[in-house]
């Protein structure tokens, strides 16, 4: 009995590179998100480390929707909507665990396979002639694929292959795979969660912005430096210097790349000072020359990108081996949640540091992702009223470097990675 | 059996700090904590390190000098009001004592926060967990801490900005 | 300026056996049934014994109505909303009270009489020709009646009278009181109090339900049996029994009926093993004798039905003496209040047997029940999500196993209390 | 993509001095009431005093809206929404303070003035040729003006002067300014704030109602009478006097004035029994006849009116120096916030009577607020169910004594005052 | 005059109780109660005893084990995770000493309860209330607990699923 | 250094009278207070006196008696059933020890109220800060409150109707 929605015109909220601010506030134009983006759009869920063997499940989000990833029998990895097919309870109450004979129903224990077929229905005989349980399967996610054992889900019959959709991105994927002697990741098991009064898009929009550090997070800085002065720059952790790194002067992050790709995609580009310097005697370097041999094993080591974005939902830093999904609850809720990979072979320090990583950048009592928490609050109050309806992302309008099919080049200091989602969001909401 | 004199003073000695994180006397707070101490919050009651995943807080003394040196001044770049807390302790108890003198404490917490930001009931938000302190005694003859870990009811859960220390 | 809901079909809502998920989600669909279900049919109010005296009242609800219940001079039961004339102000603060003299608003002082007629207005003077008392009573409650003590409220003008609502139903209220001795019972003062996330309709759904004990209740069966194992089945107490009881076979749920009947009622019939041994020296049972005879007074012990449905208000459990109100809040709210009854003369044990069934079956911290408040929230997260949006209603479609005109009855197996009470439903939200 | 609200007509709300229920209750309605009543009158937002040097800023309301009230260097107040003209963040977080060289926002770190220029842009050079600044201005609220050092707001471009929103009201002002024997007042730093799940009228509708005292506040009257009997009549302190002028007769508020004028503005007039006795020796009196001469001295001191409302923001408590803006937030949420104000070069003891008052009136702690407080709560409840929607407003709908073209006078116990509202209340929302 | 050092007994008895149903290690939480032990939680402040109408809880031993029982295994029936609670206790004084050496104790404790459903701020709950035990003295020379009660403020009030006891 | 004794008596003391409250024993709990008494809850942690702005309590006994008075009867008005609450005093100190013997204590403080409104978890709210006691001895040799102030965490916040005494 819900009122329909007017039809839908993408005029409505983007128009000469501005976005209408009720993109932000508008509950009704979140539910269509939920059909159009996170109904067609290729969503990362997991990673094969996660469920290692048959039976294992976790529990996932496709935007509102909960997902059963198993790992069946063959191996293969089955996405289904933690949905009972009677009558409608959820099957799992744990975010993970191993159900090798199937995902049983709590409230009447019908039992489905990982790929959602039915398998049981208690007290059958009631049933005889009435149901058929081909009818009661639970229907999958259209299409599950991975890419170097990243797992993603689709929920559109149509869409087209991960590898399309990922186009230059899948570098992301490989910057972060490369980097490990084994070849082999390892999720962790343990995961960062925080969330925010606002919308899932603030992240986004937010999260390759090279300008707001320096105002946003001029607090940490200060007070970063402040540490450094009391206990000398040459003796401060590396947390400290990763809340120094947002005081570096606008110059650094102008000349800095934004690699902006079709779909909505992004990343900062080019040297952040965290490449790693060369060094023969290193016993990681080493492997990874033995691995990648010296050619490619320096240009991954060089490899410097920072937050790489693929929209609409994840986020991905392969120097610290940390993805952070973003899961849209509500138009003005959202929730983020940290994951770190081992490069197994590589020496613990660099499992440290992506804890550390991590930990700094994805814990909502980091001062840094607080001071960006606070921002996405404050820009749902501020978008609640005044008579400006149109938001600006004209920044960098007409500095773009390079562009390729594959992607755009600019500096990263441009609002280009905005613009290139919304290109990405009123093509899928059209 | 543990000396009641020494309970009782391990006691106090958490209650006090309970306390200078309420009166967000921070200087006082960090002089209270060793050169290497580690201040933790773990993201699950089964992390029995700091180096097998993520943390809510994972601060050596520089992180603690550099959080509670943020809080004291907020206007001067535009982020809120910090927050005003409420701690209650209670159970405290000494879990182990060790040869060389280190104290393993702990003691039942619950935090009442509050953040000014207009949204009356939802600003106040409850923290509460089991918290485990290891302490030294200091040249003074003081206790200082070397570890503080605290173990949230909700560790697993998802967290909205956390900018008071626990 | 609420924008109104599009016209009603029940169609778009029951098909072929099977409900859309949508009668548990859709917030504007409860509203409707506010107005044409709790505004059409008999809904359970409270029992003689709660309001003895003249004066004597309690706030009770229909749908997410307040009425407040007075034993007028006459000794009728009078009913009106719990809502001032003047502007709008609830008249009664406490649940339950005594008001000889009437309601007297808090805000400016009117009172009015248990009927809701206006008998006093503050410095009347102000009114002199402007306002007619009698244009300002409280409107009544269309029709109050009560069976064997049991008040029942109607909004409905147009209503059928109690005993037609009731039909088959009235044993349901006199296996109750047929078990005490005098002929007397009396409410407890104490209520239980339990709410869930969840649609109202869900408990009716559940509380007949025989097939969900098996699994939904399996971790109390379980350890039920493992306290059984350390103490001795021998030694078990009858809380302990009663987890245990959930643990009985299918087939002996296969083989117990189930009546339903026309207006959305129903119950499991038959014998759950709860019926009294014939034990002519027992006390209770010579006093039941003494006031039916030995014929009567047999079949009264003899019965033995489970809890019955008088939808969509209340559950009725006769041999526990316990009614459950079921309380509409929101589409996603509910709550439900237990009554105990004392049968008057009967010995102390069955009283205490009572408070013991209630407590178990009905508070929030019955490992029974919180298994049920946890299955209705995960169906209402379960049905926000998924392409399936029909749930099938199929269970025992083909078993009916008599049909009458005033019942049917049905293996208690059967969703057929489901699908009877969705006819209930669709016919009177038409 | 919310669905728009059907056309607006008065009388579907205001009937033959009925108002429906839905004026409490539709949140629709409540957003009509943002844009037709908060965005065309003329809003109470602050006293000079609280912003003395420029630099000094304020953050209030105008209906849901955050305005930035700053001293500008000329010394002119300026108004702008507190949302950032870039992405929306708002610009402060604290609710006053000292910015000299304009607001900037914590977001990006544009600038801008207090009349929201937009003064500076970081990283200027993304914007060449792309953005002018002149476009990014934050738009002033339509107009500021002060009458006496109090500043009001509108936002409605065609809005009438202040002094002609003000009218007969304006005396209100004076009254409270005309007490200082310097022509001086003071706001004080302090502010009580207090809330309750409620519409924002019924404050309005509560404040001159003189028959509620009587009953709403019997409690606190009586508990007064007692502490009186306990310490003796003559030991009370102005607290307990001031719980006990609840008792007053009815016959007492009869005789009492209402004024009210075009606007929906009203006060309770005449005889409070708060009027100075005249005492030449007194200093503060002998300070006012130096100021105002011994004619207006003795008619300010012998005035004695009640509560004062300027419609829709603010109540006026000159007696007591005590302000009230009342914040609406949501159709069930309001905020009430209390200011007092020293009369600069007043004795100490006016100041501390102040602070009483505003404590014992304003205070949610206060025995007499908390009353107010429930009811507003409970009228809320009463006018969600029951089948009477509209609501009389016919108390003394006969009895006006005096009606001018600058106000009417009626007697105190009318609702006039609430008929005078909803006159301008359906002028202003048509 | 009651001798401080049995207050003092006491007062650590009661928290160390709490205690353990925060570590929800609940076989030694079971063994501080006597074999006829009671447990209950009224629907009202005026309940003076266990029949005089429903209740919250009203658990004998048989009851308090299977109920544990269940919390030890959620995962193996679908249900939902245990809740983790953060009890604190004030205030503990003896109201009563019997002849026979009966104790009756009481206290004010507030916990905080987190169920971890998915919903943020509202999977956390606070409880409060009195809580009155009786007890008495175990052949070891120890306490156990012949009675406990708890009136919480919202005894009255309607409640969500209470998994764990309080 | 403060004699231990004294530390514990007016830990009790203190812990007792937040009791009384709990217990809505009023008439004990203004026998706590001396004639002159103060019992005041600022807006703001920064106002130093009682004459700097509104409050959000300032009562002389008077106002006390009052208060409470109304609290032990509202059905006479219609009003709502009074809340109930449930106070945790932990970490209570005393600062200041003067020649006259008065002597400064404070506490940390979490209190739970819950009114019945039907609400249900809405009608439970959490109250807490740090609470100030001025004390003297009575002619009878106990304690007595010159004056109590209560600093809320969220003193400059806005609140809905406090009924009760915090
Ligand atoms: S709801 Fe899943 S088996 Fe019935
Ligand atoms: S609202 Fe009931 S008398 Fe005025
Ligand atoms: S949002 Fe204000 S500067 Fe960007
Ligand atoms: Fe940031
Ligand atoms: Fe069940
Ligand atoms: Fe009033």
């Amino acid at each position: 009995m819900a009122s329909q929605p007017s039809a839908f015109d993408p005029a409505q909220y983007i128009r000469d590179e501005h976005v209408n601010r009720a993109a932000y506030t508008d509950p009704q134009l979140f539910a269509r998100e939920m059909t159009h983006i996170f109904g067609r759009a290729w969503i990362y869920l997991a990673h094969d480390s996660e469920l290692p063997v048959p039976g294992d499940y976790v529990v996932r989000h496709i935007g509102t929707q909960a997902v059963i990833l198993t790992r069946d029998d063959d191996g293969a990895v089955q996405a289904i909507p933690n949905r009972c097919a009677h009558r409608g309870s959820t099957l799992c109450a744990f975010a993970k665990g191993h159900a090798p004979h199937g995902h049983q129903c709590p409230y009447h224990g019908w039992m489905f396979a990982a790929d959602g077929t039915l398998k049981f229905v208690s007290n059958r005989a009631n049933y005889e002639g009435v149901l058929a349980n081909s009818d009661y399967n639970i229907e999958r996610v259209a299409h599950v694929a991975s890419y170097r054992g990243f797992i993603f889900g689709n929920l559109d019959p149509a869409a087209p292959p991960l590898v399309e959709f990922l186009g230059h991105m899948a570098t992301a994927i490989d910057d972060l795979v490369d980097r490990s002697p084994t070849g082999e990741v390892k999720c962790s098991p343990y995961q960062l969660r925080h969330h925010y009064r606002g919308n899932w898009k603030m992240t986004f929009e937010n999260v390759n912005d090279t300008i707001h550090p320096g105002f946003a997070h001029a607090a940490s800085v200060v007070s970063a430096k402040h540490v450094a002065g009391e206990v000398g720059r040459e003796n401060v952790v590396p947390g400290i210097n990763m809340m120094m790194a947002n005081g570096k002067p606008l110059s650094f992050f102008q000349e800095l790349d934004m690699v902006t790709a079709p779909g909505g995609h992004s990343y900062i580009g080019g040297h952040m000072g965290m490449a790693y310097t060369p060094d023969a005697a290193n016993a990681y370097q080493q492997a990874l020359v033995a691995l990648h041999g010296p050619e490619k094993a320096s240009k991954v080591l060089g490899l410097d990108r920072h937050l790489m974005l693929l929209y609409p939902s994840s986020t991905w830093h392969a120097r610290y081996q940390t993805i952070r999904i973003v899961r849209p609850i509500r138009h003005d809720l959202t929730e983020v949640i940290g994951y770190t990979f081992r490069l197994v072979g590589a020496p613990e320090e660099t499992w440290v540091n992506a804890i550390e990583y991590c930990t700094g950048a994805n814990s909502a009592a980091s001062p840094v992702i607080s001071d960006d928490l606070e921002i996405y609050e404050r820009c749902l109050e501020g978008n609640g009223y005044g008579a400006r309806e149109w938001i600006p992302m004209l920044r960098g309008l007409r500095e773009d470097r390079e562009a390729t099919n594959a992607f755009t080049r600019s500096p990263s200091t441009s609002e280009r990675f905005i613009r290139n989602q919304y290109a990405a969001w009123a093509e899928m909401m059209a | 059996m543990i000396a009641p004199a020494l309970v009782a003073e391990v006691a106090t000695f958490v209650a006090d700090e309970a306390r200078l994180l309420d009166d967000r006397d921070y200087t006082a707070w960090l002089a209270l904590y060793a050169e290497d101490a580690r201040y933790w919050v773990p993201v699950s009651t089964e992390q029995r390190t700091t180096t097998e995943g993520p943390m809510h807080f994972h601060d050596n003394k520089q992180l603690m000098m550099a959080r509670t040196h943020r809080l004291m001044t907020p206007r001067a770049f535009g982020a809120e009001p910090s927050p005003r807390t409420c701690h209650v302790v209670s159970g405290t108890r000494i879990d182990a004592l060790a040869d060389d003198g280190e104290i393993t404490a702990s003691s039942s917490q619950i935090m009442l926060e509050w953040r000014a930001r207009g949204h009356f009931e939802e600003d106040v938000r409850v923290f509460g967990g089991r918290v485990t302190h290891r302490l030294r005694r200091a040249a003074t003859g003081g206790l200082i801490i070397a570890e503080k870990r605290i173990d949230l009811v909700n560790a697993e859960g998802s967290f909205n900005a956390m900018l008071a220390p626990l």
